[in-house]
């Protein structure tokens, strides 16, 4: 039910794509007839609940369930205990020690952070299956903790698993170029021995949800939730469940926000499975946000040391050298992915040749981590920028002339990274000078100058990149075992029985639009308007198209779903116009497609409405001579395959994404030196993601990244109790995500850099690569120019802007050897 | 969480010790008890709910009286349960005679589990203070509460 | 977010409250609930009995005495107090916290006597009204009694109102017309909630009565008598803040959160409270 | 109500149409309008008041629903997402603004800001005068993590225009 009351002038002749055309999306949304996993019922249903473990650490010596499984409507109850009988630990990525991690969908033998579930309860209401948990009985013996993600790899430090020996979960070296050799050569060398990205969530609104039925008779398992990569979860959930991973059907609809927080629940659902299949009857999750922020994804935490950065007197910056340390929690549920996601950007924008990372994954008792959108890159940008921020500060150069002096310029495209990223197009100095202009610099500066007593005024710049369609065989990197390689998305184009325009995908969108976007690129193709066209968006794996990966993640949409679309409607396109020519008597050739007619190019009586296509092909087959009726069925499946190739893995070298959209931002802070707060006086993003095939939904997309970015910046970061290991930003009381008051009005611009190795042109975008948190920390560095202090974390409360204000720096961040 | 006080007790601290040292004495004096359950010569089982104007918070609580140095110092030591939240502490208590009686001092540190470790992070500090104090200065009173 | 089984009544006087409340140790007034359900769904706290106030018209009342006394039931929600001329003309300072807290749906449904009775250390309103000496008027099954607002707030989530007791209204005495007020908050974010906070109130210049109060360090509201003194017989023009502050949060033993250390509330409390008497002397305008 | 008040009969006006149910104590307004009536539109978002995902309007005044006993509805008006266009019928101005200003992503908070633009807009029906920084905090009880709140404000505006030319 579609309210777009497309306008006939609009797309007529012209492309659909390029129109900011409204979204079909929006009806349901706007009248609350969204179809989100609390809102559906199952006759029979039983509600939820799980038992968390208050512990961040311990034993579990025993769970006695005698008194909640006895309640009057309580239908089942489930422990680590049975989990550990009914199925089989979860497939593992990492190689090594790590590979045998014993990771089941409940805590086994041992609870490993604060919030992890040890027990289950199926109830007639929800208050009931909590009334339940409650009466469940566990016996603990709590164990030292570890929540330090450096100090965990000493060999002290308390084991989280025993069957691995150490809470190392992944190590390797990344080295291009030369860097000692660049550290020998240049005529400067920043030292900056210690930088720390916090841990923190881009919360979706819409916590996890599940509605699950094991039915007995087919042994087959309907799953109706908000997860974004279902075929990920098959492929964990088949083993671990002793079940063919087919027999798994999924189904998603409306999901209120995902970023890639709901990626990881295959563990939850594997439990909601059990409980179902235990008590016979459907069975529905929808966690609380408290239960959401103890127990679901966290982003990744990294700490990088010794960073060292060679640079010429020129201002040439060589290239950098590093140690990071990153925080995967408890388990690893889609970690190590996120020790090689991050050198998608191994350069950032910039034109280092001389690179090397030592790169540690530790394990702690926090909430395992998932991919927070920006994934595992922004914690690294936020690392290059900072580094060339410093040099900028420390050396004496303008931070702008810098970095246009080190940014990969327009003429260098497609442009070979040293670990054989192909960036593939981009104009940085331009869109710099775009977001320079948005918040009028020249203005700023002087007012900067001219601060009111007590108050400081900082500007600084965040340049990133948004690597989107990732090459899976980047996972080989990790674990050369690991049989996964490329990336696609599957589309189907059918018509209906009376000539309807039908797209479905194995997309999960969670609030891009892919129905509207997808209708656009099928409406061009099939000459109609995409109110014509509907797309059934959402995982559906019996009706659906779908790949080993399909899903929505990592900004990649744009390029494998809008592909995939394209590629199914041409096929059909190409049958329509095969059954017309027979119809109309006319050349394949002579024929076209236009406002839902099949009709002859400058005869346009000679035409056969897609009614009558569909009829041929559908209903009055005998019609069709054999070698028509033989080759067309109108219904075309088509899989987009992203050009890649098998990766390196010695040299962990090769072109592990396909495009890299760029988004720079520029922002203005005043931090009121007597307290530390910081206000945001000016806010600009300009963004470059390739041919924008919907330019209002591309905006919406660069909104979201910068709110995600700036409330991690000020507002959002998850702390545990050292002593304790509690969570201590449990509730949304104290996780403040930044409400519209917290968030400035947010300037946009944009460059239009079409990519060269996406066929539509498009790049995938709308993570953002965290530009936020790379802006804000530049500006509080500006703002605190004089005074020494280093900006060396993520995330800048007031207290810690307060303490950079008031301390000495006898002892500064940051350290310039210079020959 | 460290926490610590002062209370004054009109008794001698020899008299304060064994007072302190009487798990039914001590059980008596915890705000808001409701069961107590004196398990051994050193420890209790008390069911407390303390009241606040928010309601009151159901705990069951475990607590031993450690090593004892006669007429100078106690420890005591609790676990304690409410629904899906867990907590334990460690006071320690030191006496020192007054012309008047024997000055209590005291600290402790309580360890919170759960949700509330969270919700309750600008409050709990004032409102384990706030037992530990009263149910103290319940039991050094001449009489027992 | 789901409660644990309660009961619940809606009396229809305030006779018939006092005697719900009476009849059970585990009875509670319900009055907006913007804390008390939260604290109930996340079973932080337990309660048997929910005593709905928010229909009893006697508590819902503002009045303005003859005499200047502002008179705010309750029940008063925090929209009817940013709404009221009477207050306008009385403490135009409580109209300005009311219509800045929290949200526009807490502020439909958040009362003034919620706020005062859970005395969580971020509640807006004690601080207040302990510094312009308002008084709480308690009913009880004898009648009213009043407490004033120094004595009135105890300890988290805890006053002066007694079992079977309801808070019945605040007396705000008439305000002299040299009377200079401030009100100070350090915010986590824009509009949210405080890490730290200072009330001012002065009367006089050179200043004869002077009350400094700090929230959010301490279980209750905090009087700085230190720092009052340094306001005391003091010209509005000649007071030195830089002294008044470092006379404030003096010897507090102050708790840490996730959000700020102890060491940096008790540095915001002299900075917020410095601010609140550069309001109150006029330097920058009484609100 | 009965002696045992864990349980009432309530009777609550929804959308304009008249419902009496028998409903624990306990049970939350928002639980209410989901579970018992079924109308789903109104969603959760939080466990402590914090998001605004479920606000309603109530006697007129937008609160949020998951802080209110079903039970304290007992003879009250309460407006939903679901009235503010006729079933089939065409959106009304807000609902308008907000899909050609490109308001809502997910949709998930986007029930919670309508009933809390209607109500604000009811109060205050000319924008004009009101400057960005105070119908930004208008909204700071509606958390979203899609739209970066931008377009949110843009739309409300541009409703309050629109209301003006058509009411």
């Amino acid at each position: 039910m579609t309210d777009t009351l497309t306008e006939p002038g609009i797309g007529t002749g012209t492309s659909w794509q390029g129109q900011s055309v409204p979204r079909k999306e929006d009806g349901r949304y706007l009248r609350g007839e969204g179809a989100f996993v609390d809102d559906l019922w199952m006759h029979r249903m039983g509600y939820v609940y799980f038992l968390r473990s208050p512990y961040a650490h311990a034993r579990i010596l025993s769970i006695d369930v005698s008194k909640a499984a006895a309640m009057d409507g309580v239908y089942a109850t489930l422990t680590g205990e049975e989990v550990a009988e009914l199925t089989d630990p979860y497939f593992q990525m990492a190689p090594g020690a790590a590979n045998g991690m014993v990771d089941y969908c409940l805590a086994v033998g041992k609870a490993r952070f604060m919030g992890e579930p040890v027990a289950a309860v199926l109830a007639e209401t929800r208050e009931l299956a909590r009334d339940a948990a409650e009466a469940i009985e566990v016996v603990y013996e709590p164990l030292p903790l570890i929540v330090d993600g450096v100090a965990t790899a000493e060999p002290d430090a308390p084991v989280l698993h025993e069957e691995i020996g150490t809470n190392v979960a992944w190590t390797g070296l990344y080295d291009y170029g030369d860097i000692d050799w660049a550290l020998a050569q240049a005529d400067h060398v920043v030292r900056i021995p210690h930088m720390y990205f916090h841990r923190f969530s881009s919360t979706p609104l819409e916590c996890n949800a599940a509605l699950v039925n094991w039915d007995p008779g087919t042994d087959t398992i309907d799953v109706k939730s908000n997860i974004q990569m279902p075929m990920f979860a098959s492929m964990y959930m088949g083993p671990a469940l002793r079940i063919r991973s087919d027999r798994i059907r999924w189904e998603t609809q409306d999901i209120g926000g995902g970023f890639g927080i709901k990626i990881t629940t295959y563990t939850y659902i594997t439990a909601i499975a059990l409980l179902s299949r235990k008590a016979g009857r459907p069975a529905k999750w929808a966690e609380t946000r408290s239960e959401h922020l103890m127990g679901s994804g966290h982003g990744n935490e990294r700490t990088f040391l010794d960073i060292e950065v060679p640079v010429m007197a020129d201002g040439t910056i060589l290239g950098f050298s590093a140690r990071a340390f990153d925080d995967a929690g408890a388990y690893l549920r889609y970690e190590p992915l996120g020790a090689v996601i991050w050198s998608h950007v191994l350069v950032g924008c910039y034109r280092f040749k001389h690179v090397r990372v030592k790169y540690t994954e530790t394990l702690t008792n926090k909430v395992p981590v998932c991919p927070n959108r920006g994934y595992s890159r922004l914690q690294h940008l936020w690392m290059v920028e900072r580094i060339v921020d410093l040099v900028a500060h420390e050396l004496g150069f303008d931070p702008v002339e810098l970095r246009k002096r080190n940014y990969v310029q327009p003429e260098d495209y497609p442009y070979e990274v040293p670990n054989g990223c192909v960036y593939d197009s981009g104009n940085l100095p331009l869109s710099l000078d775009k977001t320079l202009a948005l918040i009028d610099e020249p203005k700023w500066r002087e007012r900067q100058r001219n601060a009111p007593p007590g108050k400081r005024i900082g500007i600084g710049i965040g340049s990133t990149l948004d690597s989107g369609t990732n090459n899976f065989g980047q996972s080989q990197i990790i674990n050369p075992q690991l049989p996964f390689t490329g990336n696609g998305e599957a589309a189907i184009a059918k018509l209906g029985f009376y000539g309807e325009i039908q797209i479905s995908l194995g997309t999960v969108p969670q609030g891009q639009s892919h129905e509207t976007t997808a209708a656009q690129v099928a409406a061009d193709v099939l000459g109609v308007s995409p109110d014509d066209v509907d797309v059934t968006a959402g995982f559906k794996s019996l009706q659906n198209a779908y790949v080993g990966f399909s899903g929505t993640y990592a900004s990649q949409f744009a390029v494998t779903g809008l592909n995939a679309v394209a590629g199914a409607a041409e096929m059909l396109k190409a049958e329509i116009l095969k059954i017309g020519a027979f119809a109309l008597g006319a050349a394949q050739s002579d024929l076209e497609l236009s406002g839902g007619m099949v009709q002859v190019v400058g005869d346009p009586e000679r035409a056969i409405p897609l009614a009558g296509i569909a009829n041929l092909a559908l209903a009055n087959v005998a019609a069709l001579p054999d070698e028509i009726a033989d080759t067309t069925s109108l219904t075309c499946r088509y899989v987009y395959r992203p050009p890649f190739e098998v990766v390196d893995t010695e040299r962990k070298w090769g072109n592990i994404s396909l495009t890299w959209a760029n988004q720079i931002h520029a922002c203005v802070v005043e931090i009121d030196e007597a307290t530390g707060q910081v206000t945001i006086l000016d806010y600009a993003a300009v963004d470059d993601c390739g041919i924008r095939i919907n330019p209002k939904i591309i905006e919406g997309q660069v909104h979201g990244a910068a709110a995600h970015g700036i409330g991690g910046a000020l507002h959002e970061s998850f702390t545990y109790d050292e002593e304790t290991g509690q969570l201590l930003n449990a509730t949304f009381f104290d996780y403040h995500a930044a409400t519209s008051a917290d968030i400035p009005h947010l300037r946009t611009d944009y460059v239009e850099s079409p990519s060269l190795t996406s066929p539509n042109g498009a790049k995938g975008m709308g993570e953002g690569g965290g530009a936020p948190l790379h802006a804000i920390s530049n500006a509080i560095q500006d703002a605190l120019a004089d005074t020494g202090a280093v900006v060396t974390h993520a995330f800048n409360p007031p207290e810690r802007i307060y303490e950079m204000l008031n301390a000495d720096h006898a002892v500064r961040g940051v350290e310039v050897v210079s020959r | 969480m460290k926490l610590e006080g002062s209370v004054h007790s009109p008794l001698a601290p020899s008299e304060l010790w064994d007072a302190l040292r009487d798990p039914q004495r001590l059980a008596d004096a915890l705000p808001g008890v409701r069961l107590v359950d004196v398990l051994d010569v050193q420890s209790f089982r008390a069911f407390i709910e303390p009241a606040t104007g928010l309601g009151v918070t159901p705990f069951e609580l475990d607590v031993r009286i450690d090593d004892e140095r006669a007429g100078e110092h106690v420890s005591i030591s609790g676990a304690g349960r409410s629904g899906e939240q867990l907590v334990e502490l460690e006071v320690e208590i030191d006496l020192s005679g007054r012309a008047d009686g024997t000055a209590v001092e005291w600290n402790a540190d309580v360890r919170f589990f759960g949700l509330l470790s969270s919700i309750g992070q600008r409050v709990l500090p004032h409102i384990a203070a706030d037992m530990i104090e009263s149910a103290l200065q319940g039991a050094a009173q001449a009489e027992p509460v | 977010m789901l409660m644990a089984p309660v009961r619940y009544v809606r009396p229809d006087s305030v006779g018939d409250a006092l005697e719900a409340l009476e009849g059970e140790d585990g009875a509670r007034v319900l009055a907006g609930g913007q804390s008390l359900v939260n604290a109930l769904k996340l079973r932080a706290a337990r309660v048997e009995l929910l005593v709905d106030i928010t229909r009893l018209a006697e508590l819902s009342e503002i009045s303005l005495e003859p005499d200047g006394t502002l008179v705010v039931g309750a029940a008063v929600t925090y929209v009817e107090v940013e709404r009221s001329a009477d207050v306008a003309r009385a403490l135009p300072l409580l109209q300005h916290i009311a219509a800045h807290l929290v949200d526009r749906q807490v502020r439909n449904r958040g009362t003034v006597g919620g706020n005062c009775c859970l005395n969580d250390p971020l509640s807006n309103l004690p601080p207040l009204f302990v510094a312009i000496g308002a008084r709480f008027r308690i009913a009880g099954r004898d009648g009213l009694r009043e407490v004033d607002a120094d004595d009135f707030f105890t300890g988290p989530y805890q006053t002066a109102v007694r079992h079977g007791e309801l808070l019945h209204s605040v007396v705000v005495p008439p305000l002299a017309p040299d009377t200079g007020l401030g009100y100070q908050s350090l915010q986590l974010g824009a509009e949210s909630w405080a890490l730290a906070r200072a009330a001012v109130c002065l009367v006089g210049d050179p200043i004869s009565s002077a009350r400094v109060v700090l929230g959010c360090i301490g279980p209750r509201p905090l009087r700085q008598p230190d720092a009052e003194e340094r306001l005391i017989g003091r010209r509005r023009a000649d007071v030195d803040l830089q002294e008044v502050e470092r006379a404030t949060a003096v010897g507090i033993r102050a708790f840490g959160d996730v959000h700020a250390s102890g060491k940096y509330r008790l540095a915001m409390a002299k900075t917020v409270a410095g601010r609140a008497v550069a309001q109150a002397i006029g330097t920058e305008g009484t609100a | 109500m009965n002696d045992d008040a864990t349980v009432h009969v309530v009777h609550v006006t929804v959308n304009g149409e008249e419902h009496e149910r028998t409903v624990p104590a306990r049970q939350l307004l928002v639980h209410f309008l989901r579970d018992t009536l079924g109308l789903r539109g109104t969603h959760i978002g939080c466990d402590t008041g914090n998001c605004g995902a479920c606000t309603v309007i109530v006697d007129g005044q937008a609160i949020k629903s998951c802080m209110v006993l079903a039970v304290q509805a007992d003879g009250l008006e309460v407006e939903t997402v679901e009235s503010l266009a006729p079933r089939g019928g065409s959106l009304n101005p807000l609902q308008q603004a907000f899909h050609e200003h490109h308001a809502l992503q997910c949709g998930y908070c986007t029930p919670g800001m309508l009933m809390s633009a209607t109500a604000m807009l009811r109060d205050n029906p000319d924008l004009s005068s009101m400057p960005d920084e105070e119908l930004r905090r208008s909204f700071k009880g509606n958390i979203c993590r899609c739209t970066g709140y931008e377009n949110i404000v843009v739309a409300v505006r541009a409703a309050a225009g629109a209301q003006e030319v058509t009411s």
